[in-house]
C-alpha cells in the first residue's frame, strides 16, 4: 500500500536537533561481523521484528560476514551477559534491541568505550554516550496521532478507557503519557479508567469485559489502545456483550491484523497505527553504514503510516491508506502488519544469512 | 524428683489423660503400664514438655514447673526416648547423638573430631558398635533404636523416659539396655519405662504405674504383684489363657505354599519351605535376620535374585503385590503406619483397599457394598471404631492392627503372612489377636507368622523356621518349639547349625 | 443410610464443629456479597455469564492439577501446554467446523504424550515435580516458539469462537464443557474405584503398593489427566480470545495450583475434592473480576490478590489444625 | 577408633554421588565448548562467566537455605526487585548514602524474607502460597512506587559488578566467598545442622529441643538477604532500579537448588552442589550463546540438560 513517505513526523515536530554523527573512526573493511542482541522474540511484533532484521541482513550479505544473535527472553540482565558473551567472540558492531530502556546503559558505555560501536532499535537507554544512533519509529508520535485522532472523533467529548501494553515497559509508558498529554488538551474528554494489558488480547478481553460490566456498554465513547493487541481483545469484549458493528465505540490500535479484520468487518471508527517492525531492517543497514564510516543520523525515524477506516479522518488526522485498502482479509489474523518485507508470511519465511 | 498433680490432656473427641496423678522418685525404675491408648504416651509427653496439660501441675527437681516446649525440659535435664523415633535421617550418626549439644571448638564450631570419638564411647557403654559417621538413613531399624537409646547418655540426665524402647531390638541388646538402665539408676537416675512385654517389667521395674483408659488404676510395688494381677490391673478382668490351644494341621495334602532356593540379596538367601493349609508356620530369629525380606520376596514386592515361588501347583514367577494378592496372598506388614494403613482415609476404605475390584461397578465403587462389608469385619473383629466411616487415624494400635486383619482375611483366601502382628499392642489385643490368627487358621488358611517375641511364636507355631543373616539355619518342630532351642539356632554360625540338623 | 437421617441442627452445628469444610464456600459468599455490595451490577445474568465464561479454561487447568496435586505432585508445564495446544490448533490452518473434532483429538493426543512424559520422569526417574513439569515448561515452550518463529500465524475454523465465548441458551458454552468435565472426573475421582486408589496412592504410595495398587500406574495416569485437561482448556481459552498467541494461559500454572490450595487440596497429596478445587478457581477468578470492577489500578490488583490469597489459605489452614 | 582428619577430607565435603552426573555435564559442556569454539576456551571468558552468574548464585543460596528447612520461597525475584528500587532511589537522592544504603538494602531484604517465615509458622499455609502471596504484594507497591526504570548510582558502583582483582571478577569472588561462607556455616555450626534437622523431620526437631521456628525464620531472612544481594548486583550492573527486573530469577533460582542435590521438602543437600548447578547453568548459557543457534532450540536444549542432570541417577524417596 502507498503509505506516508514524507520527512519523519517526528523530524517536523521535535524541538531538539538530530545531530549527525561522524563514524569515521568506526570505519573498518568488511566483511564485518555483527552481533545483535536481540530483547526477546516473545510476541508476535518481536517475531516479525526479528524476521526484519534478518531481512535487513540478507539484503547486506556482501558486507557481513558473520551475523551473531542473542536472545534475552526479556530479561535484562541475561541480555547484558548476552552483550559481553558477544563482545567476546569480537564483533565489531554491536545492534541492539535493548530489553528495558535504562538497565543497559552500563554495559552499552562499556561496549562503546571499547570501542565497539553500538546501534540500538526500537527502545534507546539513557546516556547518548552509549550509543552511536538510535533507530525508532516513535512512540510518541504514534501515540499522540492516535489519542488526536480520538479525541477529535469524539468532538472533544466523550468517556474513554485507556488500554496501555505492558506497565512498566518503556514503549507502554512513553505512549500513554503522550496519548494522556494529549487528552489533557482536551477538558470534555474525561478518562475513565486506565488498565495495562500486557499487550495480551486476553487480558484486553478480560479487562474491557469486567469495565463494561462496569460502567455499561453504551456509557464508553472510545478506547484508547497502544497497540490492536489488547485493542482487538476490547473489541472482542464488546461484541460479547452483545454490542456488534457499528454501535462499537471508536477504537484505536495497529500492528495486529486481526485488530484491522475487526474494523473492516464491524465498521466502527477507527484508527491504526502500526509501530512498525521494519525498523529492524533500517537499524542494519544503518549499522553497516556506521562500519563503513558513513554519517548517520543520532536518531533515526522510521516512518509509520496511519490507517483509518473510510468515512472518519479527522481535522488534523487525514490517513495515509484506508482502512480496506490495508486490511490483508486472506491472512491470519495474528498476522503482524507493516515489517516492510515483500509478501510477507512469518511461517513460510526465510531468507539467505551468512554462515 | 517428679510428682504430677491431677493431668489432664483433652484432644477433640478424647479425654487422654483425666486427673492422673503420678510419682516417682530419684534411684528408681518405674514401670508404666497400660493397654493401648491407654494415654501412657501422652503422659510423658506432658512431662517433656510436648503437650502442655489442660489441667494439673508439674513439680520436678523440687520445683513447680510449667513447660512451653520441649526444650524447657530438657535443658532440666528430662530426657526422652520416644515411641516414635526422634532421628534425622540426612545426619550422621554422631550428628544424631549429639543434636543440639555437640562438642565445640574454641572458635564455636562443631568438634567433629571430638564428638565422634565421645559417640564411639557412648556406644560401646551400650555395647552395640555402629559407624558413628555413617547417615542415620543406612541403619536398620534395630541400629537406629540403639542411636535413640544412646542421644540419653549424652549430658546429664535426671529424669530418662524410655517409651517402648525394646519394640524393634533384639534380645541381647535389650540385656545391655537393661544394664545401662540399672546402672543409671544406681547413679541416682529416675527412670520412667513403658513396654508391653511384662517379662521386661519384671526384670528391671522397681514400681509400677496403670493407667486405663486415661485414669490411674494404681501404682505399686513390683514385689506385691505376681503376672496375673498386674494384667488383671491393665486389662480389668482375668487373662486365663494367653495363647488359644495348637492344632495339628493335616500335612497329607499338597502344601498351600512352596518356596525354593529363594532368594532376594543380599537380605534373603536361598531359602525354602512349604506352608500348608491350616498351618501357623513361624518364622523366628534376630530383628534383621531377613525375616520381613522373604515375605517381602514371597510377596513380590521387593525384587527376588533368584528361585521359585508357587501356590498350590501355580508358579508364579512374574510376581507383584497385585498378582500374589489376585492369588489368594495376604500381607500384613510391620510397620501399620508407614506401609499399612491410609491415615487420611476411612476404615471401610483401608479394608477394601486390596480387593477394589471386587466393589467395581459399572457405575463405579459400590459403596453400599463397601460399608457393609466393613461394618462386618468390625463386627467380626469387634474393632473399637464408631462406624465404617470413621477414620482411622485415631484410633489405638489395637484395633489399627485388627482393621488391618479386616481387609487382610476379607482379601485372602489361602496364605496370609503376619509380620510382627502384635507389636506396640497390648496384652488385652494380643489374646483377641492370638485367637483371631488361631480361627484364620482354622478356617483352612495358611499361616506364615513373623514375630520377634518368642513367647508368641511358641505359643502359636506347630512348625518354626529360624533365620540368620538371610539363611534358614534351622527349623523346629512339634515338642522342640521352645525358647532356648530357637535362640540357639537365631545366634547359631551356619555351618554349625547345618551340623546340628543333620 | 444413617447420612441421609442426619436432622438439620446438625448440619449447623457441624458449622461450628468443623469449619474447615464450610470456609471455601463461606469465602465465596464473602467475595460475591462484597462485590455486590460495591458494584450492584454484579450479580446481573451478564455478568454472571462473564464470569464464568472467564472462569472456564482456568477451572478445567484446575480439574487436571487437583488429580497431580492429590498424587503428591505439581504440574508448572500447564501454561506452556495451553499455548502450545494453541499454536498446534492452528497448525492445521482449517476454516471448516468439521475439522474441530480433528483438532481436539489431535491435541489430546499430544496432550497425553506430555503428561506421559512427566509422569515417568517423576515416577520411573523420581525427578522432583517441580523441576520435571519446570523444564517441560521450557522445552515445550522452545519447539512451540521454534515452530512459529515467535509470531504464530494460521487460522482457527469459527466454532472455536462458539466454543469459548458462545452461549447456549444463555449458558456459556465453555461452561457448559466445563461441568461437563466436572462430573467426569468427578464421577472418576469420588465415585470410581480409580478415584480411590488416586487417595490411596496420595496418601501413602508405600501402603498403595503393598495392597496391590501400582502407584506409579496411577501417577502417571493424574499427569496425563492433567495434561489432556490444559490442552483442552487451551483450545477453550483461544477459543475465548479469539487471537493465538504464543504465551495463552501465561502465569495460569501458578493460578492453578493457588485455586487447588484454596479450594482445600493438600499441597502433600492425598486429601482434597474437586469440588472444592473448582470453588478455589471460583474464588481466584472473581478476585480478579472484583478488583478490576473497583477500578483499581493493577498495582492495587496485586497487592489485595496476595493478601487474599494469604488470607484464605491462612483461615483454611487454620480451621484443619486441629 | 581414631579419627584423623585427612582420612575424612572427601567426605568432609559430603557431596552427593548424584552431582557427579552434573560434574560429568559440566565436563561435557566445557569440551563441547574447546571444540566449537576457539574463543570459548579462554581465561577471559571463564572469568566472565563467573561473573555473569553471580546473581543467579546470590538468588539460588537463598532458595537453597529456604529449600533445605522444608520450604519453598517464590518471593526471590519480588525481593530482587524491590531491592533495586529501594536502593537506586535512595541513593540517587542522597548519593552520600551509597556505602550504608547497601547495607540498608540487604537487612531489607532480611526483613521481608524474615515476615515470609513469620507468617509461614503463624499461619501454617504452606510457603509456596505464603511467598507467592507476599511476591504478589511486593509487586504491586513497587509499581505503586514506579513503572519504569529509576533512580540511579554513582558510577564507581558498577565496579562491583563489572570490576576485576586481579583480573578475576569482584562479584565472582564475593559469590563464591557466600557460598563458602554458607557452606561453613550449615556444616560447622550449630544452628547449620539444626537446618537439616527441622527440614528433615520437624516433630523430631521439635521434641528434640530445637528451636525450630528461629531456624525457619533464619533461612527466610538469609533468602531475604541473598535475594537483596542479587538486586545490589542488578543494580551496579545495570545502573538503575527496575521493577520487572527480578521476575525471571525466581523459578532460575530454583534449578540449580535441585540440580545441586536439594530435594524441594527438605533435609538434606549441600550448597557446594548448588554452585555447581550455578556454575553448569551459566555456562551452558555462555556455550549456547556460542553456538550461535536460534533461542528456541537452546530453551529446549536447557530444559533437557536440566531433566538429564537430575533424572540420571535416581534419588531415592520423593518429596515434592
Ligand atoms: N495428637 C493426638 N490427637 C488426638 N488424639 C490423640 C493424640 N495423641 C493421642 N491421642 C489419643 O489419646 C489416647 C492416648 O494415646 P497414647 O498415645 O497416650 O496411648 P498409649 O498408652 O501410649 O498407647 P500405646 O501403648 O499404643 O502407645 C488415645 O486414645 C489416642 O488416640
Ligand atoms: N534404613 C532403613 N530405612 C527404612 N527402612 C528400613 C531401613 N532399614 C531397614 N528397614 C526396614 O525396617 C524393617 C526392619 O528392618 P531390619 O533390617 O531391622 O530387619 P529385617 O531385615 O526386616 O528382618 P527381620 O524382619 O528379621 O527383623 C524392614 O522392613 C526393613 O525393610
Ligand atoms: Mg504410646
Ligand atoms: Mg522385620
Amino acid at each position: 500500500a502507498d503509505g506516508y513517505d514524507g520527512l519523519p513526523r517526528t523530524f517536523l515536530w521535535n524541538p531538539n536537533f538530530n545531530e549527525v554523527i561522524d563514524t569515521s573512526s568506526y570505519a573498518g573493511d568488511g566483511p564485518f561481523t555483527i552481533g545483535f542482541s536481540n530483547a526477546s522474540q516473545g510476541d508476535g511484533w518481536l517475531g516479525t521484528f526479528y524476521h526484519s532484521v534478518q531481512y535487513g541482513v540478507s539484503e547486506n550479505l556482501d558486507k557481513i560476514g558473520r551475523f551473531i544473535v542473542t536472545d534475552a527472553n526479556g530479561d535484562p540482565t541475561k541480555q547484558i551477559s548476552d552483550i559481553q558473551d558477544l563482545l567476546e567472540q569480537g564483533i565489531d558492531l554491536l545492534l541492539v534491541n535493548p530489553a528495558t530502556a535504562d538497565a543497559l546503559d552500563p554495559i552499552l558505555g562499556r561496549t562503546m568505550r571499547r570501542g565497539v560501536p553500538v546501534v540500538t532499535v526500537a527502545r534507546r537507554v539513557e546516556s547518548d554516550s552509549s550509543f552511536v544512533s538510535f533507530v525508532t519509529a516513535s512512540d510518541t508520535a504514534l501515540a499522540r496521532m492516535s489519542a488526536t485522532w480520538m479525541a477529535e472523533t469524539l468532538n472533544g467529548k466523550g468517556r474513554v478507557v485507556l488500554l496501555p501494553g505492558l506497565a512498566g515497559a518503556s514503549p507502554a509508558e512513553m505512549r500513554l503519557q503522550a496519548a494522556k498529554e494529549v487528552f489533557a488538551q482536551f477538558p470534555g474528554i474525561e478518562i475513565i479508567d486506565t488498565q495495562y494489558t500486557g499487550w495480551s488480547p486476553a487480558n484486553g478481553r478480560q479487562i474491557m469485559a469486567a469495565i463494561i460490566q462496569r460502567e455499561g456498554a453504551g456509557n464508553i465513547d472510545g478506547v484508547w489502545a497502544d497497540s490492536g493487541l489488547q485493542g482487538s481483545g476490547s473489541v472482542e469484549a464488546f461484541i460479547g456483550a452483545g454490542v456488534t458493528g457499528a454501535d462499537i465505540p471508536p477504537h484505536t490500535g495497529g500492528d495486529l491484523n486481526g485488530m484491522y479484520q475487526l474494523a473492516h468487518e464491524n465498521g466502527f471508527p477507527f484508527a491504526g497505527i502500526d509501530y512498525t517492525p521494519s525498523i529492524g531492517a533500517a537499524a542494519v543497514h544503518l549499522s553497516v553504514d556506521v562500519l563503513e564510516g558513513t554519517p548517520v543520523p543520532q536518531r533515526l525515524d522510521v516512518n509509520f503510516q496511519v490507517v483509518i477506516s473510510p468515512g472518519h479522518e479527522t481535522r488534523s488526522i487525514s490517513a495515509d491508506v484506508l482502512l480496506p485498502d490495508y486490511v490483508a482479509m486472506d491472512r491470519p489474523g495474528e498476522l503482524i502488519m507493516g515489517s516492510g518485507i515483500p509478501d510477507y508470511d512469518p511461517t513460510s519465511f526465510s531468507v539467505e544469512l551468512p554462515n | 524428683m517428679i510428682r504430677l498433680d491431677g493431668i489432664s490432656k483433652i484432644f477433640p473427641g478424647v479425654k487422654s489423660l483425666d486427673n492422673v496423678t503420678f510419682e516417682s522418685v530419684a534411684g528408681e525404675v518405674h514401670a508404666l503400664l497400660g493397654e493401648n491408648g491407654a494415654g501412657k504416651s501422652t503422659l510423658i509427653k506432658t512431662v517433656s514438655g510436648a503437650y502442655i496439660p489442660d489441667e494439673g501441675t508439674i513439680h520436678f527437681d523440687g520445683k513447680k514447673r510449667k513447660w512451653n516446649s520441649p526444650k524447657e525440659a530438657k535443658d532440666a535435664g528430662i530426657h526422652i526416648i520416644y515411641q516414635e523415633l526422634v532421628l534425622f535421617h540426612e545426619l550422621s550418626v554422631a550428628e544424631n547423638i549429639f543434636i543440639g549439644k555437640a562438642p565445640l571448638t574454641r572458635f564455636g564450631t562443631i568438634d567433629y573430631k571430638t564428638m565422634y570419638e565421645r559417640a564411639d564411647e557412648i556406644l560401646d557403654r551400650l555395647g552395640h558398635h555402629i559407624n558413628v559417621q555413617a547417615l542415620v538413613k543406612s541403619l536398620s531399624v534395630a541400629d537406629q533404636q540403639m542411636v535413640e537409646i544412646a542421644k540419653a547418655l549424652v549430658g546429664e540426665t535426671k529424669l530418662l523416659v524410655l517409651d517402648e524402647p525394646t519394640a524393634v531390638i533384639s534380645g541381647r541388646e535389650a540385656e545391655l539396655l537393661f544394664e545401662r538402665i540399672k546402672l543409671l539408676r544406681d547413679e541416682g537416675v529416675c527412670i520412667i519405662y513403658i513396654s508391653h512385654r511384662l517379662e521386661e517389667i519384671f526384670s528391671i521395674a522397681d514400681r509400677v504405674t496403670v493407667l486405663k483408659d486415661g485414669q490411674l488404676v494404681g501404682t505399686r510395688s513390683i514385689e506385691e504383684l505376681d503376672r496375673d494381677q498386674l494384667v488383671g490391673m491393665m486389662v480389668g478382668r482375668e487373662l486365663k489363657d494367653i495363647f488359644p490351644p495348637k492344632r495339628i494341621p493335616s500335612l497329607e495334602a499338597a502344601p498351600v505354599l512352596t518356596v525354593r532356593n529363594l532368594c532376594a540379596l543380599p537380605k534373603v538367601r536361598d531359602v525354602s519351605f512349604d506352608l500348608h493349609a491350616g498351618e501357623i508356620l513361624g518364622i523366628a530369629g534376630l530383628v534383621g535376620a531377613g525375616r520381613s525380606e522373604v515375605a517381602h520376596a514371597v510377596f513380590g514386592s521387593i525384587p527376588r535374585s533368584s528361585g521359585t515361588v508357587s501356590l498350590g501347583s501355580e508358579d508364579f514367577n512374574t510376581p507383584s503385590p497385585r498378582a500374589s494378592i489376585d492369588r489368594g496372598l495376604g500381607f500384613l506388614t510391620e510397620d501399620r503406619k508407614e506401609e499399612g494403613l491410609m491415615m487420611l482415609l476411612d476404615t471401610s476404605a483401608n479394608i477394601s483397599a486390596p480387593v477394589l475390584p471386587e466393589f467395581t461397578t459399572a457405575t463405579g465403587l459400590d459403596r453400599a457394598h463397601e460399608i457393609q462389608v466393613a461394618r462386618d469385619e468390625i463386627d467380626r473383629f469387634r474393632i473399637a471404631v464408631p462406624g465404617p466411616e470413621s477414620g482411622v487415624s485415631k484410633l489405638s494400635g489395637g484395633n489399627q492392627q485388627k482393621v488391618l486383619f479386616g481387609r487382610w482375611t476379607r482379601a485372602c483366601r489361602r496364605v496370609l503372612i503376619l509380620d510382627e502382628p502384635t507389636r506396640g499392642i497390648d496384652v488385652g489385643a494380643k489374646v483377641e489377636i492370638y485367637e483371631i490368627i488361631r480361627q484364620l487358621a482354622d478356617d483352612g488358611l495358611g499361616i506364615l507368622l513373623i514375630s520377634s517375641e518368642l513367647p508368641e511364636i511358641v505359643g502359636l507355631c506347630t512348625r518354626v523356621l529360624v533365620m540368620r543373616e538371610g539363611f534358614v539355619t534351622g527349623e523346629v518342630e512339634g515338642s522342640r518349639i521352645v525358647e532356648e532351642t530357637i535362640m540357639r539356632y537365631a545366634t547359631a554360625e551356619r555351618e554349625s547349625a547345618a551340623l546340628d540338623v543333620a | 443410610m444413617s447420612e441421609a437421617a442426619v436432622n438439620p441442627s446438625e448440619g449447623i452445628s457441624k458449622i461450628f464443629r468443623q469449619p474447615g469444610r464450610f470456609i471455601v464456600p463461606l469465602s465465596l459468599v464473602l467475595l460475591v456479597g462484597t462485590a455486590t455490595l460495591l458494584q450492584p451490577s454484579f450479580l446481573s445474568i451478564n455478568n454472571i455469564q462473564d464470569i464464568l465464561t472467564q472462569a472456564a479454561p482456568l477451572a478445567l487447568v484446575v480439574l487436571g492439577q487437583a488429580f497431580v496435586i492429590l498424587v503428591r505432585g505439581l504440574d508448572l508445564s500447564v501454561a506452556s501446554l495451553m499455548a502450545s495446544a494453541a499454536v498446534l490448533a492452528t497448525a492445521f490452518n482449517a476454516t471448516s467446523d468439521a475439522m474441530i473434532p480433528v483438532i481436539f483429538l489431535v491435541t489430546i493426543v499430544v496432550s497425553a504424550g506430555v503428561g506421559l512424559i512427566n509422569g515417568l520422569l517423576v515416577t520411573k526417574r523420581n525427578v522432583s515435580p517441580f523441576l520435571a513439569t519446570l523444564a517441560m515448561m521450557i522445552v515445550l515452550q522452545g519447539i512451540r516458539f521454534y515452530y512459529t518463529q515467535g509470531a504464530p500465524s494460521g487460522s482457527l475454523p469459527e466454532g472455536f469462537r462458539v466454543l469459548g465465548a458462545g452461549r447456549l441458551a444463555g449458558i456459556p458454552v465453555n461452561m457448559l464443557v466445563f461441568f461437563f468435565f466436572f462430573c467426569i472426573l468427578g464421577w472418576l475421582l469420588h465415585k470410581s474405584s480409580f478415584g480411590r486408589k488416586i487417595y490411596i496412592t496420595g496418601g501413602n504410595p508405600k501402603s498403595a503398593n503393598l495392597v496391590g495398587i501400582h502407584a506409579d500406574r496411577v501417577t502417571i495416569i493424574c499427569y496425563v489427566i492433567c495434561s489432556v485437561m490444559a490442552g483442552i482448556a487451551g483450545l477453550f481459552l483461544v477459543g475465548f480470545v479469539g487471537t493465538v498467541d504464543n504465551w495463552v494461559g501465561r502465569g495460569y500454572e501458578l493460578d492453578a495450583i493457588v485455586a487447588c490450595v484454596l479450594g482445600g487440596i493438600m499441597l502433600t497429596g492425598g486429601k482434597g475434592t474437586l469440588w472444592g478445587a473448582a470453588t478455589g478457581a471460583l474464588i481466584l477468578i472473581l478476585i480478579f473480576n472484583i478488583v478490576i470492577i473497583l477500578g483499581l489500578p493493577v498495582q492495587a490488583q496485586l497487592i489485595i490478590k496476595g493478601i487474599i490469597i494469604i488470607f484464605v489459605a491462612g483461615l483454611f489452614s487454620r480451621s484443619t489444625q486441629t | 577408633m581414631a579419627y584423623s582428619k585427612s582420612r575424612y577430607l572427601v567426605r568432609r565435603l559430603q557431596l552427593d554421588p548424584s552431582l557427579i552426573i552434573v560434574i560429568l555435564l559440566l565436563a561435557i559442556v566445557v569440551i563441547s565448548g574447546f571444540v566449537l569454539s576457539d574463543r570459548f576456551g579462554t581465561t577471559r571468558n571463564f572469568m566472565n562467566v563467573l561473573e555473569q552468574s553471580s546473581g543467579l548464585g546470590f538468588a539460588s543460596i537463598g532458595q537453597a537455605m529456604v529449600v533445605i528447612v522444608g520450604g519453598i520461597d517464590l518471593s526471590i525475584g519480588a525481593v530482587v526487585t524491590a531491592s533495586t528500587i529501594f536502593m537506586a532511589a535512595i541513593v540517587d537522592l542522597h548519593p552520600g548514602l551509597m556505602i550504608p544504603m547497601i547495607f540498608g538494602t540487604l537487612l531489607f531484604g532480611a526483613m521481608i524474607g524474615f515476615c515470609n517465615g513469620y507468617i509461614t509458622i503463624k499461619t501454617g499455609v504452606h510457603p509456596l502460597i505464603v511467598t507467592l502471596g507476599t511476591a504478589s504484594i511486593l509487586n504491586g507497591s513497587v509499581l505503586i512506587y514506579t513503572l519504569q526504570p529509576t533512580g540511579g548510582v554513582p558510577y564507581w558502583f558498577e565496579e562491583f559488578a563489572y570490576g576485576r582483582i586481579w583480573n578475576v571478577p569482584i562479584s565472582g569472588l564475593v559469590m563464591l566467598l557466600c557460598f563458602a561462607l554458607v557452606w561453613l556455616f550449615l556444616r560447622y555450626f550449630q544452628a547449620g545442622r539444626a537446618f537439616y534437622a527441622v527440614g528433615g523431620n520437624p516433630e523430631a526437631a521439635r521434641l528434640s529441643g530445637i528451636q525450630s521456628n528461629r531456624i525457619i525464620l533464619l533461612a527466610y531472612s538469609a533468602s531475604g538477604f541473598f535475594a537483596a544481594l542479587a538486586g545490589v548486583y542488578f543494580v551496579s550492573r545495570t545502573g538503575v532500579g527496575d521493577p520487572r527486573i527480578g521476575d525471571p530469577i525466581t523459578l532460575a533460582s530454583i534449578t540449580p537448588v535441585i540440580i545441586g542435590g536439594l530435594i524441594l521438602g527438605g533435609g538434606k543437600g549441600n550448597v557446594l552442589g548448588v554452585l555447581l548447578g550455578v556454575i553448569l547453568i551459566s555456562l551452558l548459557s555462555n556455550l549456547l550463546n556460542y553456538m550461535n543457534i536460534s533461542t528456541f532450540i537452546q530453551w529446549v536444549i536447557q530444559g533437557v540438560i536440566i531433566i538429564i542432570a537430575v533424572s540420571v541417577y535416581v534419588h531415592k524417596g520423593k518429596k515434592l
